[in-house]
């Protein structure tokens, strides 16, 4: 694992929803390394623990990252008021991004809410082979459909109240597809019970799935074991580090 | 450039810099920031005899200036530590001080007894532990626990016994002297302080275990004190900690009579604070023509 | 509008919120700011006997997240207190506890009794005050010394009586059931830790006393904690305090089993905090369709 | 008294010497009832205390204060990052001013240092009557010196090191003006050495003299009794308050 703290300029900001923001952070040596699933650590002022987003983007010649974040506390609220020119302050790239294989034909990216920035670093790399499924609670909060059509992925869009696409969750348009079949592989972000809904069905499909957990974290870097979750590695119980081992977990290992 | 360098029941430290026990794993993570050859000393995690897959998550809560946390001693045992962790760890040009601790008075003693024959340089035995034997009031509020478990792990060890004290008591110079008596080298304080946030949305505490402990800037205040008033009841030396942030906040827990300092919390806001903090330390000390930093320990001059 | 009222011990308080004792004075300079009839109750300076002047200067220090403060009790004595500022307050629509304290279980009941022919409508016997007769030992750090006192006031006196506890104690329920058992009809939490901070360019303590009493947003975590313990070890209510400084702590400390919530050092930072705080209590209520804040008392649900 | 808590415009900021600022604040309800000699309390971003800062300018025809501090420590420095066009949150005006007397004749203005500002909106005051002596470490802390000049003020000014003005303390030219005699007043602001000085010559000779104090502060309204100071009045010992009794005393009271 390889990781840097320092202060990056933010290249490019902009509220896409109301209190979801976009930065765009100029960071080249992380950008080099950085992988779909990873996520950064970032300080806000005034603050003990550093908050942690995921990974939205990486455009390695531009030498930038994208995060999409929603204000949700104190935290964020603070991380939001930076403004292009800002710097941000970062550890990153953290944790165990997805399995990516290029053999796979078909799968499906499912992102619930703000669970959902995640999977566009996978769409652009499975492009048409990926459908993405995204829900939200309803039209306001429905964010980056444009950014998934553009990698040639196929989008589907869920709102709870039908404010906007299918009305109802996503496990509805997944189920459809699953029935037909031809999934390599599920990846997953997003509220728990859609989480533990998602991995039943793979399983019971044998699909390979991976999902993408949240904690509570402090280090962020698998120092302070802060971050535990419940997981079953080779039959034994293991209680694995989301910031280390994670936050990319194979959905079977989870123990809900 | 100030010497920094201090020494400790014997043990020399090239400056006095000690990441805290729990905050810093066995090393390796923030190696990848910074060479562990610059720290002082590493105040490993705190390992038991047996492995222990610490409490249910979530096990950190956010607090004004401070953090709560309630791991729960997560450790892969002893013997792990022994031979995976430690073997490195060695080869590093800093000093190990190997935290311990256990349910029982035996079990903290059996742990120290299985690093009798490593060349770990200190022992720092962490007696915040609920003591499953005495209904789990923590050895460390207890005078007599205290005493009791330090009586043991003394006569389990022969290296530099460090004494990890709980804030959580009326009288913490009390407990002090009851470990002092029994063979304690070096006291280290101050451990978390209990607390507890709710989550008023769901009416559920945050921790999962309820109550955890309390650590960051929020703590330094007691910490200073707690440090001042130990230094002037032992005679033994003091390595203190809680909330040191800056090389300021180090020096000042110098002057109330610390020979050491450990930082905790401090490391989640910068990965690189106890580096920070040694390089501040250093200019401070040329800023006022301190040749020495250990004229600095215990300066403080009450009015 | 959610109904805000709450009853403490048969006192009826048009909301739960009340400025703590020391931060508030008698009043009279908050008054400027906003009607004194906003709040739910206003505890008054602690009063003593005779007349204090407090110790020397500096009395104030900042600390992360909070604050401390050595005035040692400066008041101008029960007497002034009865003839010329309690008058004035009980013409306010407000309930108010005077706050006493004493060097002695006598001193303090002779307090108490001097306020039994006035209309004042609560005691808090504040006992973190070191008991000259016990070598300084607060009254508030030991079961013995917290029975004794209570059950002296509780004799001079027939007002409801809220004790002050400390939280500067191994186990804050045994001091609670202590002073429950002698008859305290309420208990009120957290007074301050103790801290100390040390100027580092004059190598003397920042407070002229030495260690002084910590409060502010720092301990809120402590206070969340202290007070779920005691609400869960007493059957009677709990007024909590500590750190408190948004409607959203109020609510957490009320849930953790508080039944009103005073408001010290926010207050420092905002004038207007306790007002600001009532707002902000009845819009998280309404916020949650919850009619009346007395469904939220105790309201935690443990894991 | 009458005190206001507010945020309120800076209406210009400039920096007058090293680490040393000035505030133009528009608070037309609080410049209305301000007095020479009262502090405004500041609330500083991230800080439990307020910092009390003396007023160093009252202009009630633009509704502004004036205030001057020097960044000392991080709750200064912070304030010293507001900008014009921000706001910053004052409690003021607050505590007793000083003593003006139209009958006065001749008055000394005695300012050491950060001392120096509260003693400005006395220049206005007295103008031509007023002698303002100020003292510096060096030349590079000089300031408000051309504002005295403005006033009509005759200014003396001295540095520790001779970098400018007169080689040494402000008590020196004091003394000077001491022995020509006729001083109605002195008004002094700075370290308490120079303090207590001047209060001893001021004893000796019999002049009237008022300093304004410092302490740490907490409500900054004599709520707290966070600020005592030891005082005699009517020949009793009295545990004042310089946030309200104060900042400004008659030298005679204070107990050294
Ligand atoms: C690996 C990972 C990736 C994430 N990616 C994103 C993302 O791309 N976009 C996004 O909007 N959010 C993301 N989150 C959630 C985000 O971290 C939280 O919303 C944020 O920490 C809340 O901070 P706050 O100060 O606003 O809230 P507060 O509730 O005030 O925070 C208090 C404390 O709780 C922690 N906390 C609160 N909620 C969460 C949570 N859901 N997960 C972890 N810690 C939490 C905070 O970090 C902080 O330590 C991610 C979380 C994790 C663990
Ligand atoms: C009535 C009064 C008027 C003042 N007028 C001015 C002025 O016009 N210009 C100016 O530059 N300074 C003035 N000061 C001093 C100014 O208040 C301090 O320099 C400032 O509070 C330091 O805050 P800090 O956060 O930078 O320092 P820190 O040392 O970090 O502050 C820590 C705490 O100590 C307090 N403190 C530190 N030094 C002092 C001090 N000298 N007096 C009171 N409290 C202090 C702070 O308010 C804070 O609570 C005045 C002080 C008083 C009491
Ligand atoms: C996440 C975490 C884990 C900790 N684990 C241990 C431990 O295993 N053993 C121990 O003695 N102290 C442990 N501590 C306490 C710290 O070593 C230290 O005493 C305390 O955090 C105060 O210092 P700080 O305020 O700098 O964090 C832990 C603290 C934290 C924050
Ligand atoms: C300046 C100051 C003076 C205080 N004086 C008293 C007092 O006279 N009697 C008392 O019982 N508590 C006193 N306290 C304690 C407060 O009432 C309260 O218990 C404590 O500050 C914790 O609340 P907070 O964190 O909201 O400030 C004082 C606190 C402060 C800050
Ligand atoms: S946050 Fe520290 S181990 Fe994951
Ligand atoms: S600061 Fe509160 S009385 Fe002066």
């Amino acid at each position: 694992m390889k990781y840097k703290q320092g202060n990056f300029i933010i290249a490019n900001k902009c509220a896409i929803a109301k209190e979801i923001y976009s930065f765009e952070i100029l960071c080249p040596e992380i950008a080099e390394i950085a992988c779909a699933g990873q996520f950064v650590h970032i300080r806000a002022e005034g603050f003990t623990l550093r908050r942690p987003i995921s990974i939205c983007g990486i455009d390695k010649n531009k030498g930038t990252l994208r995060i999409v974040f929603e204000v949700r506390g104190e935290g964020t609220e603070k991380i939001s008021q930076l403004n292009k020119g800002d710097t941000i302050d970062m550890l990153a790239p953290l944790g165990h991004g997805f399995t990516i294989n290029e053999n796979f034909k078909k799968v499906i990216l499912i992102g619930g809410g703000i669970g959902t920035p995640p999977m566009l670093p996978l769409a652009q790399i499975y492009g048409e082979k990926a459908v993405a499924i995204s829900g939200f609670r309803n039209s306001g909060a429905v964010i980056l459909q444009e950014d998934f059509r553009k990698t040639g992925a196929e989008t589907v869009l869920c709102t709870d109240d039908g404010s906007a696409g299918i009305h109802g969750f996503v496990t509805q348009p997944f189920e459809e597809l699953v029935k037909n079949g031809g999934i390599d592989a599920v990846y997953a972000c997003g509220p728990m019970p859609m989480l533990k809904n998602i991995s039943g069905i793979c399983k019971d499909n044998n699909i390979f799935c991976e999902i993408s957990l949240e904690e509570r974290m402090a280090c962020g870097i698998g120092a302070c074991l802060g971050c535990a979750c419940r997981t079953m590695r080779n039959d034994e119980e293991y209680f694995a580090h989301v910031c280390k081992d994670g936050p990319v977990f194979n959905a079977e290992e989870v123990i809900w | 450039m100030a010497d920094l360098s201090v020494n400790v029941c014997g043990i020399d430290f090239k400056n006095p810099i000690i990441p805290a026990s729990g905050v810093f794993g066995y090393g390796h993570e923030y190696e990848e920031i910074f060479p562990l050859e610059k720290l002082g000393g590493i105040a490993t995690k705190g390992t038991t005899l047996h492995r222990r897959t610490g409490n249910i998550s979530p096990r950190i809560a956010e607090t004004p200036s401070g953090m709560l946390n309630s791991v729960g001693l997560q450790n892969p045992g002893i013997d792990h530590f022994v031979e995976k962790e430690l073997p490195y760890l060695l080869q590093k040009n800093v000093v190990i001080l190997a935290n311990i601790a256990g349910s029982t008075a035996e079990e903290c003693a059996e742990v120290a007894q299985k690093l009798e024959n490593t060349d770990v340089h200190m022992i720092e035995l962490n007696i915040s532990c609920p003591n499953v034997k005495h209904g789990g009031a923590a050895f460390g509020t207890r005078c007599d626990l205290a005493a009791e478990v330090t009586k043991q792990v003394r006569k389990a060890t022969s290296k530099p016994l460090v004494v990890k004290l709980s804030p959580n008591v009326t009288d913490i110079t009390e407990i002090a002297r009851a470990v002092e008596s029994e063979g304690a080298d070096a006291v280290s304080l101050i451990n978390t302080l209990l607390g507890m946030r709710i989550n008023i949305n769901t009416g559920r505490p945050i921790l999962h275990n309820n109550v955890g402990g309390l650590s960051g800037g929020a703590v330094f205040p007691i910490a200073v004190r707690m440090v001042w008033q130990v230094a002037n009841a032992v005679n033994i030396p003091v390595i203190g900690m809680g909330g040191v942030s800056s090389g300021k906040d180090a020096i000042e827990l110098m002057m109330a009579g610390a020979s050491a300092v450990q930082v905790g919390a401090a490391i989640f806001t910068d990965p690189y604070a106890p580096v920070k903090i040694i390089d501040e330390m250093n200019d401070f000390l040329d800023s006022k023509n301190i040749s020495s930093v250990r004229e600095i320990i215990g300066a403080v001059k009450p009015w």
